[in-house]
This record gives structure tokens, C-alpha cells and sequence, in this order.
């Protein structure tokens, strides 16, 4: 297999279709684009990528028949899959049978690698436990004092893993804590109004939801409708790809998260090149500023390209093997739009996270995410080996002081 | 259960049964006896078929009792009381619209044989000559490989009295055999049917608006008048009561 | 569960209702004229949502009134399902109306693939919403809860004012009696003098109007996105049938039925929230085998 | 001959099949696909018989489906024959509880009732989540195959087999009971139920009795496809996918059990066509398909197949 | 001002049903068709109605082709209908399906009332089943409320199909002097009967018609010479 291919095939999938396709979406245009920049600049070593698409929207059984049938074309290949935690613990032991890299570009479920041992699968972003552990850290440097929590995920594994996490290590973190309710509408629900009925009579003093994409914004929007977004205070690790459409909706002092640390407007990259580059580049093809698929999608990218290069320059320019390329990647180093990421040998990535809070400002007709923290992946990441459920118990409450925990910008 | 002419097959007490302000069988006491060949007629409305209706289950009285052959019947729906030995043919034909006619005589032939296999072809399982015989005898064979469904309504009429015949009953009701029947064929038809009916030792019930055929085929004549059985005897006595010429035959 | 959860159940149901009953109410009419359950009615639904949004989207940044949202929201879906209703039953049920109900059903199961695979190639896959309109009428405090004025107020009107209307029409117009007898039997209403194919254009055409209004009054309360016409018409297949086919009265009851019962389970047991609508259904055809109302049967023997 | 020339094609299009899939291995998915969809819409054929239509059959390949993988996960070393038979014996379960309820409905509400059930299944499945896994489905590990314990290709070739030799005896069975005088009796139902009661039989039971093997043949397809899928989700269940074995079901006629079989070869067909050629419209090619199905072949390829026959064999002369 | 039919031929489900009928019906006359079983006396009736749709011929009302017409025309044009299985609708009361049809050509109340009126004259019989249920009827009780119906509308021609089939002889007499005085007080009006019982008519026809294997004449030695007692296959 050491013969150079014509080209690179990259099974890719995101959501096309669906509520969930508002994130999906500009992942693929944000591919597509980066794709075509780099096959225009000479691929790797001269062998172009070429990518075909798999709609996730269209459910894990015919999506799971068309990745098997990508995955099993013959030529060099390898898969860029899924946004989605539901259909990652699905696919992983598929693309591990069938020998051949996967990227788990989005997904965030820390279940699908951890005690697994894969020798094909990775994770080139944050997993679930990376950005539960800091939201709750954020949680409680920004709001110490607050005795009641509610809850709206998204019923599937990532909104019922993530809340799992985020309240062990509440709990461990803030043991007084009280839950006053655990909602988990279905996936893609069309509307909240019942759940924020039900808030509106608990009134809790922190509301949090991992929801994300199209559900996210109707979610915020009935709310905010009905003013609940000022009556309890919101914890929205996802809300960075909703800020932009729900425009006013959303008021000042809503935590966000950014699902690793890619934000447009983080002032220690606005005028970084490569980032700036990108995002003026990518305003103008979709009219849209990337959001944190966006900075996924680039950063996996980078990562399967980085270890193709290093693995051919390791060959001595000889074509590797996905053997050769599955290690490469396993202790990669590389970077994306924002903060340089090392890859463990789990097939983890290790990514810090951002946190901030929203303000009004003049300058976009949409909130801003100010207030930044970063939390490096060091302070927030189980070791390897560990299962994140576990570790999270045993964090101790003076972790909120850590120094590691920076403030971004003045 | 073999059964000798003039014992009691079929009696009603005290049938009542109203639909809101109309009296359709207004406590009916009624005996057929083995043997008999009895032909209902009566003003339309009169509750003739409601009649036949309770008596086979399709509807249930408000009160009274139904025996068939000294055996309670009034709760059991018409399936049990068609494996009793209760035939039926219906004013508007109840046929399968889909088979073709000799299909119909099959299906009929396996449900009274219960020989009802799910490996066996129909036609395998049927009793073949009983259906040859019966499609014979209501001159349907050059019929048998037409759907039911393209038979004209006077061929109708014929299948579903074969269809019952089929069954061998005990007692065979039917509801107005020979309306929509060609008058060239109703004596020829009727001819045949109690022919058959006799042969095999059938006790007969049938509603009739046609004199002429009640005169010639029925042993006995019960009248309906709004729900009640007004008159019941000889065809002849009955045709004679003056209340009857007025209120059915309609003579002033 | 307290008396003031009991409450607040009960007010979400029932403006959950008032949209199912609007939806369904099209439905149980073309089941009943047709005796066939239009799974395309889930696109009027679409179709009505997504344009009303489009048009209101496009007067939002005009400084129309709410009036003027209100009147071009409904306007646009009352046209745009009526065109759509007509376009069905003239160029698909009218060449299968003789064909058996399952064909024409399956017929209708095409249209709506057909619908589905178009509007997403009109609206593409994003959420979309009319949330805007449903903030500019404001909001109301109810037991210590806000609650959209639109949700509260404007969708059970528009519902009821849709019962009574239809209600009337088919009970004493003539146009309801028409439609009583092509329903029954359209050979004979044809030789009475009833132009059958149109009393069907119309109706499909009231139907559609109907389903997109009710896409319409959703849009400014939730989000549109491909699926949510399967979503919404097999909810209104359970309400039709419980009500008992081509019911209307049966309708509205059972679309208050299912919005209480699902707002109840919200607050109890939320993993039932989603199934209440079709045991609600199973319980009351095991107790009513042809649902809550029935019409009268002609005599067969 | 003529059942010779049919047995004859039969062996034609099995080889064809084994060759597809020796050329092009992953086509062996699409093909237990095609072969499960036929199985199902083979069941939906035997209610249609009777007249009635179910838009909730799906319920019954997402039990089995759910039946299999819990037995897998339970069972370790179990054999997916076991889990096969044991998500069928679920199926079959279900299917006659739920036919002693709906065998009192006809027409819409037959139809309708099935769809509500069906609905039921399809939202606890996806709501129950620590016990279904939700809307992500149940994984688990690959089986071992007739005692083997296989790799994916070797797994994949074996259920393949095990599908076609499974479709061929169903449909061989199926047709049996077609034309069956307990079949004839499900036809009956269709046209006239008073009738039948009237001459003793019972259009329940017979419905129930056709229900229950519909249940059957469709957990036999679902439990295949979750098999060989190595994961169960909800989606198995929703409607849409019963309205899909209902199209099949017509697209291939009901006629004849290879009807079903050959519907679900179109479809598939339909969608990989769809899905390479026209992304974007593949949905309208379907209904479209359907529509021209309908208006041309209303009873389907073999309903067509069979019709030309019979019009030849009135030219020559038929007894 | 009477209907001619020309030629007319018609086919149903492969069949065909009607051959080369070629008969006029004028105003006036009560016309009898009669012909046993399956000789096509329901097709004919429906074709008049434009049911069915001709496979060819011509049908003329004062001098326009009623084939190319849609059927429900028929009803503005005065033709009155009743089907050979009453089909009385069971959703309406007795008395909304008698006025149905007038309804529909939008015939004021007034006018409605006065032609019920005349009916009931008629039909005396009909009068205390007006307000029950068209689900209730008996099979006789249908038949007369089916005849009720055509004759509002049938002001020109009015096509009954069996209509004595199943009434009791009492009713059947009284229904054969209802179309007797029908025949007196609307002397413009075609009665078309169809009849499988010729002994039920009772003298109540002007005209017979016969009709065996979808030939019609008027009298049954027209017919192509042996046909009727030809074999079964044609
Ligand atoms: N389901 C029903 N609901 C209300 N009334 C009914 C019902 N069935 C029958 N009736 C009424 O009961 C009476 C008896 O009807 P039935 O059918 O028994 O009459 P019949 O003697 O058979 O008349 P025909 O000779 O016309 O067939 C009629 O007046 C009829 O209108
Ligand atoms: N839909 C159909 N398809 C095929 N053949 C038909 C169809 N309808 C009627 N026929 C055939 O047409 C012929 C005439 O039928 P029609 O109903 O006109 O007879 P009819 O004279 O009214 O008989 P009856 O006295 O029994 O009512 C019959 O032989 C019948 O089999
Ligand atoms: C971040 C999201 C787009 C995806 C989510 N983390 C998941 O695992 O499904
Ligand atoms: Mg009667
Ligand atoms: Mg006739």
C-alpha cells in the first residue's frame, strides 16, 4: 500500500438536513472551503483530497449504510465523522473493523473512546468531559451563590452523557446544590413552550442546557419571549453558534461556552493571520461568522493533513500506511484556528476551553461573548486511561481556584 | 340430534326490538317445525328482515329468546349459529366479490367440511363435486370462472342461495330469493331451490312479495304487520284473512 | 402536582390543542369526503409555516403592523394551502378516484414525498420561524407565569372561529349536504346533479387552506425544519381517529384530549409526553372501536 | 415448465446476487437490506390480502430488532441464530397480543391503530434511554454466526446467505398459505365479512392468524438488518418505514410472495440510484416512481407480470 | 322534444354491454325496458345518466350530443334517477335527501316545498317516514324514498331502476298508481322503467322495450336472428 494514490478520499458527515443542520451546515461550507484552498496549494505532497458528503439528518440506519459503503471503496481514504455523539459510539467500532482512520470531528461524547483502546479512531477536538469540567469551574467563578439548578438537554448521548458529567462535578465541586428539574426534550423538538412553562413556575436560580443548533435557538427564543432568560440565570456551553441568529434575543450575563477555545472575536486571535484570514474569508462565503463546528472541522483537517505530511516525511517521502498514519496521529501535534492542541495516545485531543459571558455591544448586531477564561486542557482532562465519570467525583471544590485558569484579553 | 318432521327446529318468545319510535318486532312468539316450508310476507317495513336478523344473531333482541333445535341461540352471533345448521341468504346478496363464483361454493365447502388448511390449495381442500353439483343446480356453471363481482344482480340472488345451500343447513332462511330475479326465471329458480331443499331434507323460512310463488312452494304463510306476526297458517287460510288481503296484497 | 402545576398543564394543553385541532381539522375532512387519510396534509402543514415565515420575514424589516404580519401570515397560508389542496386533487386524486383507498392513500404517501423533497429545495434545511410575531403582540401573566399573548389568546381563537365556521358550513349549507352525499356515494350524488370532482377540488382546496393555516399560526411559536410535516401529521392521525373519521366535533374533543393529557405527562412523567397522543388514541378506540363519534352507517343486509 | 422456467430465474438472480456481492463487497449490505425490506413487505402483502393495511408494521422489525440485540448483549457468546430467533419469538409475541386487539378494526382504523401502536414502540424506544440507549440505539458487539465466531466480511457473507436462504423458504412458505384455503378466507375478509361469518368461519381469527404471520415475516427482516447493522435505533420503527414496507409491498404486488422480494429490489434500487445520481431530488424520484406504479401497475410488477401472462394464455386458448 | 340514442355502444370491464342501441324516448311516454338478468337494463339507465361514458353513438336532447356533457348535467337538464340499490344517504334525514337534488339546482324553498307536496300526493306512504333517518330504511321503504327523489328533479325524464324490485304487493300497487297519475298530471314527462319482473308492470307502460345480451328493440323479433338462444360465448 506504499504506492501514492491519485488522490485522498475523505468520507465526511455532518448534518444537512434537520434543526441540527444550522451547526452542520457551515462545518461543511468551512470544509469545502479549506479543501479547496488546500488541494489549490498542492494537497498533500501533490495528491489532492477529495470529499463526499453522508447527511447525518437522514437517521443512524441508512447513515450507517452509507458510511460502510464509503469506508469500504476501494483506494486511499479516510473518514471525517460525525458531528453527532449519537452515531459516533456506532461508527467507531465499524471504521476499527473495517481498518481505516476516523476522525470523530465533533462529537463530544468522552464515552466513545475511553476504555476503548481503538488503533483507527480519533478525536481531534474537545471530548464531553474537557467542557463540563470547565463549565462548571466557570459556573462557579462567575455565580458561587446559587442553590438551585435546572436542566434542558437534548435526549441523546450527548445531552444525557453531558449533564451527567456536569453534575458530578457539581456535585463534587458544590455538594449543596439542588436539582430542581431534568428535562430532555427529544432531539430537533420544534418547541420548548411546556419546558419553559415548568421553568417560569420553578424559577431555579441557574438554568443549563447543552443543547445545540436549531433546537438551542428555539429553545432560547421561546424563553427569551417569555423572559426567563432574565429570571434565571442561563449556562449554555453551546450557545456560541446561536448568539449570531438569535440577535437580541439573548440579554446580557448568559454564560456561553465555545466547545474548545474558537472564537472569532477572541482578542488574542483577531489578529492572528491565519485566523483572521479564515474568518473574513469564510464571513464572505456564507455570511455567517464561524462557529465552534467551524474551528472543529478546520482543526480535524489540519490533523489528518499534518500527520499525512509528517508520516511521508518520517517514510522518507515514501507513501505510509494507514498503520504508519493511525501513529503519526496518535502523538500529533497541530493547530487550528486558535490554541495549539497535542493529541494523546488515547486518540484524544487535548484542547482547553473557553468560557465567557454575553454583552451588549455596539459593534455586531448580535450579543458578544465577553469576560473570556480559558481553561487549559490540563486542568479540566482525566488522565489517560481514566474513565471520566469516575474522575470527576473526585474533584475537590478548591479546583475553582486553580492558577492555571486564565483570563483572556485585559 | 337427528330430528323427525313436526318436531320443534326453531322458536321465538316474546322477541322485542324497537328502533326509537318504530316497532320492528313487537314479542314475537314464533315455532317452525321440521319440515315446514314457511314464507313470510308482509308490507315493507314490517320487520321481516329485522326478523331473520335477531334470528341468526346479526342483531340482538331488547328481550325474548330464540331456541334453535332446543337451544338457546338469542346471544350467539351468526357464525356459531351457522355451524348450528342455520343457512342464510340475504335480500341484497352478501357474496365474495373478489373469488369467482366457483371460489365462493369452495370457500363455503371448506367451512362446512372445516377443512380449513393453510398448505392445501382451496380448490384441493373443496369438496369438488358437492361445488360442481351446487353450480348445477342454480345453473351457474357456465358462471364458475367469472368473479362474483361482474354477475348481474338476478345471478347474484343465486350465488348467495347456493352459497348458503353450500353449508347443508338444518334450516335455510331467505330474504326475498327471487326479487331481482327475472320473472321468466323465478319459477324455474325456485323450482330448483326447493327441489334441492327438499331432497335434503332442509327446512325452509323465506320472505316473498310474489303470491303466485307463495302459493306454490310454501307448506305455511306467516304474515307481518308492523312488527307482529298477524296472521300464521295454510297459505290458503292466510290469503283469505280480509286484514291481510288489505294490508299486503293491497286490495281494497 | 399541585393544583397550580395542574393549571399551568392545562393552559399549555390547551393552546397545544388548538394547533393540533387546526391541523387535524383538514385531515378528518378529506377522510371523511375521500375516505382517505392524506398523508400530504403534513406538507399543507409545511407549506403554510414555511411561506407564512418567508412572507412575514420579508415585511419584518418594512415596519409593517402587527395587523398587517397577522393578516399576510394567515393570508399567505390560506392561499398557499388552498392552491396547494387544489393542485393535489386536480393533478393526482382526480386520475386514482376510482382506485382502491389504499392505492389513493399511497398515492397521497408520493405526493408528500414529492412535497417534502420540494419544499426542502425551496427552504433548504435551516430553522426557520416567525418567533418575532408572536413577541410584537406581547406577552400576559397567568398564575404567576408569562405567557405569549399569541399562544394564549390567538391561536384558540382562530381554532374555535375554524370550528364554528366549518361547523355551519357542513351542517347547514348546502354545500355540506353536497358533500355528505359524494361522500356516501359519489355515483349517485354525480346523477343528483353534484359535480363531484368539484365539491373534491374544493374540498381539498378547504383542506389544504385549513393545514396551512395551521402551519401558519405554529411558525411564530416553533421552529420549521424538514420532518416536522411527518411529525405533525402522524400527531393528527391519532386525533382523527380518535375522534372517529371525519368528526369534527370528535376533533376538537380529541385534540383537547391529547394537549391535556400530554401537558399533564410534561410535568409527571415526561418520558410518556411523546407517546400520550397515541395511547390516548388506543384507549378510546378500545373503549369506542370506531372513536368518539361516529356517523351513521347505511343499512347492508 | 412454467414453474420450472420461475424456479429457473429464481437461480439466476441468486447467482447474480452471490456475484455482486463476491465484486463488489459492499454491496452485501444493500443486499440484506433489499432482502429484510422484501421480508417485511412480504408480511405487509399477507395483510393486504385480507383487505387491510398497516402503517405501523414497523413496530415489528424494530421489537425483533430490539429482541436480537438485547439477546446479544446479554449473551455474549450467543449465536445470531439464537438472537434471531429469539427478536422473531418477541415479534411473533407481540404480534399476536396486539392482533387480538386490532383484528376488530377494518380499513382506516386498522391502519390507524397500528400506526398509534407502532408510535408508542417508536417513542419509549427512543425516550426509555438508559434501557433502549434513545434515539442513538442499541449497540453491541458482532454475534458469532452458525457457531463461528466470524470476521466483518466473513459475518457479512454469512448473513447474506442466511437472508436469501430465509427469503426464498418464506416466500416459498407464504405462497403456500396464499393459496391456501385459510388464505383464500383472509381474501374474503376483504370482500365480505358478513358472508363469511354467515357461513361459519370467523374473520377475526383469520385476520389475527394472518397478522400474526405478518409480524413474523416483518421481525424476521428486522432482526436480520439489526444484525448484521450491529445496532438497533427507533428509526427501524417509525412510521415512515412502515409506509415504506407498505410501498414496497405494492410496488412489487401481493399477488405473488416474489412480489415483495421484487419491490424491495426496486426500491433499494430506486435509492442507491437516488442517492448517486439525483442527491438532491431522490425523494421526489420515489414518489414519482410510486405515482407511475400506481397508475400503470396497480397491482404491482407481479400483477402486471401475471396479467400479460393471462392475456397470452386467452389468446391461446385457456381451459 | 324526446332523446334519441344512436348507435350507442358500451363497454364495461372488457365486456361489451351494450350493442348498437339505437332507440328514442319521448316526452309522454312510460317506457318499459325489460330483459332478464345481466341483459344490460342497469347499463342502459346508467349511460342515459352518463355513468358510464359510451364507447361510441350519439345521444341527442333537442339536438345536442348529452355524451360529450358531464353527467352531472344530467340532473339541470330534468332527468330524474333512481339506482337499482336505492342508495339513500344515511347522513341526511329522509326528508334532506328527497329535496337534495332540487337543493342542489338551487330551486327556491318555496318551490321545494311545493314539489315535495307533489310527491307526497303521489306517495302518501312517504309521509310519516320524513323525518327518520336515511340509515333506517327498510329495503322497500328505500326503494319509494329513491323514486321520491327522482321524480323532484326528473321534471323531463325520470329513469327508475326495478323499482318494484322487493316491494311488497301492496306497495307495488300503489306505486304502479302513483306513476299512473304521475302520467296524468305531467303528460310531458318520460317514465323509463326497468323491469325483470314484465308481470310486475302491471299495464303501467306505453312503450316496452326489449333488451337481451345488450340488443334493444322494440319488440323481441328484431333481434339478429338466433342470438337469443345462442351459446354463451359471443
Ligand atoms: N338500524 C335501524 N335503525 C332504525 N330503524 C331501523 C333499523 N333497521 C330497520 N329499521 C326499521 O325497522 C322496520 C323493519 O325493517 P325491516 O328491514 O325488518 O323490514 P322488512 O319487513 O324486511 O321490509 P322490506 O320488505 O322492505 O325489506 C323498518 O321500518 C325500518 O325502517
Ligand atoms: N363493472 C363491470 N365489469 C364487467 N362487466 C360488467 C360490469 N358491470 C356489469 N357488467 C356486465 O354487464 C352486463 C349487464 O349488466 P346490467 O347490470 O346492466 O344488467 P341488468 O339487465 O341490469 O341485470 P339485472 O336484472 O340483474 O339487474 C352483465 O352481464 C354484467 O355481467
Ligand atoms: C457539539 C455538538 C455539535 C455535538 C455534540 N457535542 C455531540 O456530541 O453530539
Ligand atoms: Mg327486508
Ligand atoms: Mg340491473
Amino acid at each position: 500500500q506504499t504506492e501514492r494514490p491519485a488522490e485522498i478520499k475523505l468520507g465526511m458527515s455532518t448534518f444537512m438536513t434537520g434543526s441540527a443542520a444550522v451547526l452542520g451546515a457551515p462545518a461543511k461550507a468551512a470544509a469545502d472551503m479549506w479543501i479547496e484552498d488546500f488541494n489549490a496549494q498542492g494537497g498533500v505532497d501533490g495528491v489532492k483530497l477529495r470529499q463526499t458528503w453522508i447527511d447525518e439528518g437522514q437517521g443512524a440506519d441508512k447513515f450507517l449504510t452509507e458510511y460502510r459503503r464509503l469506508a469500504q471503496e476501494p483506494g486511499e481514504k479516510a473518514m471525517l465523522s460525525a458531528i453527532s455523539s449519537g452515531y459516533c459510539g456506532a461508527l467507531a467500532p465499524v471504521a476499527e473493523d473495517l481498518k481505516v482512520i476516523n476522525i470523530l470531528w465533533e462529537c463530544s461524547s468522552e464515552k466513545v473512546l475511553e476504555g476503548k483502546k481503538y488503533r483507527y479512531v480519533f478525536r481531534t477536538g474537545p471530548n464531553g468531559t474537557l467542557e463540563m469540567v470547565a463549565a462548571v469551574l466557570h459556573l462557579l467563578q462567575v455565580k458561587p451563590d446559587f442553590k438551585t439548578l435546572a436542566v434542558v438537554n437534548q435526549d441523546y448521548a450527548w445531552g444525557r452523557d453531558s449533564w451527567d458529567l456536569f453534575r458530578n462535578t457539581l456535585l463534587a465541586l458544590k455538594p449543596d446544590v439542588k436539582i430542581v428539574a431534568e428535562m430532555f426534550p427529544k432531539f430537533g423538538a420544534p418547541d420548548f413552550s411546556a419546558e419553559v412553562t415548568r421553568l417560569q413556575a420553578l424559577r431555579p436560580d441557574v438554568v443549563l442546557s447543552t443543547a445545540w443548533g436549531g433546537d438551542l435557538d428555539t429553545f432560547l427564543r421561546q424563553a427569551s419571549q417569555r423572559g426567563l432568560l432574565k429570571s434565571s440565570q442561563f449556562v449554555l456551553p453551546l450557545a456560541d453558534s446561536s448568539l449570531e441568529r438569535l440577535g437580541s434575543a439573548v440579554p446580557p450575563g448568559v454564560l456561553v461556552g465555545f466547545v474548545g477555545d474558537g472564537y472569532f472575536a477572541d482578542p488574542e486571535f483577531v489578529n492572528d493571520p491565519k485566523a483572521r484570514d479564515f474568518v473574513k474569508k469564510f464571513k464572505e462565503k456564507t455570511g455567517a461568522y464561524p462557529n465552534f463546528a467551524v474551528y472543529h472541522m478546520v482543526q480535524a483537517l489540519e490533523a489528518l493533513t499534518g500527520a499525512y505530511k509528517k508520516s511521508l516525511q518520517a517514510n522518507a517521502g515514501k507513501w505510509p500506511t494507514t498503520e504508519q498514519l493511525a501513529s503519526t496521529l496518535r502523538s500529533l501535534e497541530y493547530r487550528g484556528l486558535s490554541r495549539p492542541i497535542r493529541m494523546r495516545e488515547d486518540g484524544q485531543a487535548m484542547q482547553g476551553q473557553l468560557y465567557g459571558v454575553t454583552q451588549k455591544r455596539s459593534d455586531y448586531p448580535f450579543p458578544q461573548v465577553g469576560e473570556l477564561m480559558f481553561y487549559p486542557a490540563e486542568l479540566v482532562a482525566p488522565p489517560v486511561g481514566a474513565i471520566s465519570d469516575a474522575w470527576v467525583k473526585t474533584l475537590r471544590p478548591d479546583l475553582v481556584q486553580s492558577k492555571l485558569i486564565q483570563r483572556v484579553g485585559k | 340430534m337427528n330430528s323427525a318432521p313436526g318436531d320443534l327446529l326453531l322458536e321465538t318468545r316474546g322477541l322485542t326490538l324497537r328502533f326509537g319510535a318504530i316497532n320492528a318486532a313487537d314479542n314475537i312468539d314464533f315455532t317452525l317445525r321440521q319440515g315446514e316450508h314457511l314464507a313470510v310476507i308482509g308490507a315493507n317495513g314490517a320487520g321481516k328482515t329485522t326478523f331473520i336478523n335477531i334470528c341468526t344473531g346479526y342483531i340482538k333482541p331488547s328481550s325474548g329468546t330464540v331456541l334453535f333445535a332446543g337451544r338457546d341461540i338469542t346471544l350467539k352471533g351468526p357464525r356459531q349459529i351457522a355451524r348450528l345448521g342455520v343457512g342464510r341468504s340475504f335480500q341484497l346478496p352478501q357474496l365474495f366479490l373478489e373469488h369467482t363464483v366457483q371460489e365462493c361454493l369452495q370457500l363455503a365447502s371448506v367451512a362446512r367440511d372445516r377443512k380449513i388448511s393453510r398448505w392445501i390449495p382451496l380448490a384441493q381442500n373443496a369438496n369438488g363435486t358437492a361445488v360442481a353439483e351446487m353450480l348445477e343446480l342454480v345453473e351457474l356453471t357456465p358462471y364458475r370462472n367469472e368473479p362474483a363481482a361482474a354477475l348481474p344482480e338476478g345471478r347474484r340472488k343465486l350465488l348467495d342461495v347456493a352459497i348458503a345451500l353450500m353449508l347443508e343447513p338444518r334450516l335455510m332462511i331467505m330474504d326475498e330469493p327471487t326479487s331481482g330475479v327475472a320473472s321468466e326465471d323465478k319459477h324455474a329458480v325456485m323450482r330448483t331451490i326447493m327441489a334441492a331443499l327438499r331432497q335434503r331434507n332442509v327446512t325452509s323460512w323465506f320472505v316473498e312479495h310474489d303470491v303466485d310463488i307463495v302459493l306454490a312452494y310454501a307448506t305455511r304463510v306467516a304474515a307481518w304487520i308492523d312488527g307482529r306476526v298477524a296472521a300464521d297458517g295454510a297459505p290458503e287460510a292466510v290469503f283469505s284473512d280480509p286484514a291481510i288481503r288489505r294490508e299486503v296484497l293491497g286490495e281494497r | 402536582m399541585n393544583l397550580h402545576l395542574l393549571l399551568l398543564a392545562a393552559v399549555d394543553g390547551l393552546s397545544y390543542a388548538s394547533l393540533l385541532f387546526m391541523i387535524a381539522l383538514g385531515l378528518t375532512l378529506i377522510c371523511g369526503v375521500f375516505g382517505v387519510i392524506n398523508v400530504a396534509h403534513g406538507s399543507f402543514y409545511a407549506f403554510g409555516g414555511y411561506s407564512a415565515a418567508t412572507v412575514v420575514a420579508w415585511l419584518l424589516p418594512r415596519d409593517a403592523s402587527t395587523a398587517v404580519l397577522l393578516l399576510a401570515l394567515l393570508g399567505t397560508a390560506v392561499l398557499v394551502g388552498g392552491v396547494l389542496g387544489a393542485a393535489l386533487e386536480k393533478g393526482l386524486m382526480r386520475r386514482f378516484q376510482d382506485r382502491d383507498p389504499v392505492l389513493q392513500l399511497l398515492v397521497t404517501f408520493a405526493a408528500f414525498m414529492i412535497l417534502e423533497n420540494l419544499q426542502r429545495m425551496i427552504w433548504g434545511a435551516t430553522p426557520v420561524n416567525a418567533g418575532e410575531l408572536a413577541s410584537r403582540m406581547g406577552t400576559i401573566e397567568l398564575l404567576g407565569v408569562t405567557f405569549m399573548k399569541y399562544q394564549l389568546l390567538m391561536v384558540p381563537g382562530i381554532a374555535l372561529v375554524s370550528f364554528a365556521g366549518l361547523q355551519c358550513l357542513l351542517r347547514y349549507s348546502v354545500a355540506g349536504r353536497k358533500l355528505v352525499a359524494v361522500i356516501h356515494h359519489r355515483e349517485v350524488a354525480t346523477a343528483l346533479g353534484i359535480d363531484a370532482a368539484r365539491v373534491g377540488l374544493m374540498t381539498f382546496a378547504l383542506a389544504g387552506a385549513l393545514g396551512a393555516v395551521g402551519g401558519a399560526l405554529a411558525v411564530p411559536m416553533t421552529t420549521f425544519v424538514p420532518g416536522v410535516a411527518a411529525d405533525m401529521v402522524v400527531t393528527s392521525f391519532a386525533v382523527i381517529a380518535t375522534a372517529g373519521l371525519g368528526q369534527i366535533t370528535g376533533a376538537l374533543i380529541a385534540s383537547i384530549l391529547i394537549g391535556l393529557a400530554r401537558a399533564l405527562a410534561i410535568y409527571t412523567f415526561p418520558e410518556l409526553e411523546v407517546v400520550m397522543p397515541y395511547l390516548m388514541m388506543v384507549v378510546v378506540l378500545l373503549l369506542r372501536p370506531s372513536g368518539l363519534f361516529t356517523v351513521a352507517a347505511a343499512r347492508r343486509i | 415448465m412454467r414453474h420450472s422456467a420461475f424456479i429457473l430465474g429464481l437461480g439466476c438472480a441468486c447467482a447474480a446476487i452471490l456475484a455482486m456481492a463476491w465484486i463488489w463487497p459492499w454491496t452485501r449490505m444493500p443486499v440484506i437490506t433489499f432482502l429484510s425490506y422484501g421480508m417485511a413487505a412480504l408480511g405487509l402483502s399477507v395483510l393486504m390480502r385480507a383487505g387491510q393495511v398497516s402503517f405501523g408494521h414497523a413496530m415489528y422489525a424494530l421489537i425483533s430488532g430490539y429482541g436480537a440485540a438485547y439477546t446479544v448483549r446479554a449473551f455474549p457468546g450467543a449465536d445470531a441464530l439464537a438472537a434471531l430467533a429469539a427478536g422473531v419469538l418477541s415479534a411473533v409475541i407481540a404480534g399476536a397480543v396486539v392482533a387480538a386487539f386490532v383484528s376488530r378494526y377494518r380499513g382506516i382504523f386498522f391502519g390507524m391503530l397500528n400506526l398509534g401502536i407502532s408510535m408508542v414502540f417508536y417513542s419509549l424506544a427512543g425516550k426509555l434511554y438508559t434501557w433502549t440507549g434513545g434515539t442513538d440505539g442499541l449497540r453491541f458487539d458482532r454475534p458469532r454466526l452458525f457457531g463461528m465466531a466470524l470476521d466483518r466480511s466473513g459475518f457479512e457473507w454469512g448473513m447474506m446467505l442466511l437472508a436469501l436462504v430465509l427469503a426464498m423458504l418464506c416466500g416459498w412458505a407464504v405462497q403456500r398459505y396464499f393459496r391456501s384455503s385459510a388464505g383464500q378466507i383472509a381474501v374474503a375478509i376483504r370482500s365480505n365479512e358478513t358472508r363469511l361469518e354467515y357461513i361459519g368461519l370467523s374473520a377475526r381469527a383469520a385476520l389475527m392468524e394472518a397478522y400474526v404471520l405478518s409480524s413474523a415475516l416483518v421481525g424476521i427482516g428486522g432482526a436480520l438488518l439489526a444484525l448484521a447493522q450491529g445496532l438497533m435505533t427507533p428509526e427501524g420503527g417509525y412510521w415512515l418505514r412502515s409506509g415504506e414496507y407498505v410501498f414496497i409491498a405494492i410496488l412489487g404486488g401481493a399477488d405473488h410472495a416474489i412480489g415483495a422480494f421484487l419491490g424491495a429490489a426496486a426500491f433499494e434500487l430506486i435509492l442507491l440510484v437516488g442517492a448517486a445520481y439525483f442527491t438532491n431530488i431522490w425523494q421526489i424520484v420515489l414518489g414519482v416512481t410510486l405515482l407511475i406504479v400506481i397508475f400503470f401497475a396497480p397491482s404491482g410488477l407481479v400483477g402486471r407480470f401475471r396479467q400479460s401472462r393471462l392475456d397470452k394464455g386467452m389468446e391461446g386458448g385457456k381451459s | 322534444m324526446s332523446l334519441h340514442i344512436e348507435s350507442m355502444r358500451v363497454d364495461l370491464g372488457g365486456n361489451t354491454v351494450l350493442r348498437n342501441v339505437s332507440i328514442s324516448l319521448p316526452g309522454g311516454e312510460t317506457v318499459a325496458v325489460v330483459g332478464r338478468n345481466g341483459a344490460g337494463k342497469t347499463t342502459l339507465l346508467r349511460s342515459i345518466m352518463g355513468l358510464v361514458k359510451p364507447a361510441s353513438g350519439l345521444m341527442l336532447l333537442d339536438g345536442r350530443d348529452l355524451c360529450a356533457e358531464p353527467a352531472h348535467l344530467r340532473a339541470a337538464a330534468g332527468f330524474g334517477y333512481a339506482p337499482e340499490d336505492r342508495v339513500i344517504f344515511p347522513a341526511l334525514s329522509v326528508a334532506q335527501n328527497i329535496a337534495l337534488p332540487c337543493e342542489v339546482q338551487r330551486v327556491p324553498r318555496r318551490e321545494i316545498e311545493q314539489r315535495v307536496e307533489a310527491v307526497l300526493a303521489a306517495m302518501p306512504q312517504l309521509k310519516p317516514m320524513l323525518p327518520r333517518s336515511g340509515a333506517a330504511l327498510s329495503g322497500g321503504q328505500g326503494k319509494m324514498v329513491a323514486l321520491a327523489r327522482a321524480l323532484m328533479v326528473g321534471t323531463r325524464f325520470v329513469l327508475l331502476d326495478e323499482p318494484f324490485q322487493g316491494l311488497a304487493p301492496v306497495l307495488a300497487r300503489q306505486y304502479g298508481d302513483s306513476l299512473r297519475a304521475l302520467r296524468q298530471s305531467h303528460p310531458q314527462l318520460c317514465v323509463v322503467i326497468t323491469e325483470s319482473n314484465a308481470s310486475l308492470l302491471d299495464g303501467v307502460q306505453s312503450l316496452t322495450l326489449f333488451i337481451e345480451r345488450g340488443y334493444v328493440a322494440t319488440d323481441q323479433q328484431a333481434w339478429p336472428k338466433g342470438h337469443a338462444q345462442s351459446g354463451e360465448s359471443e
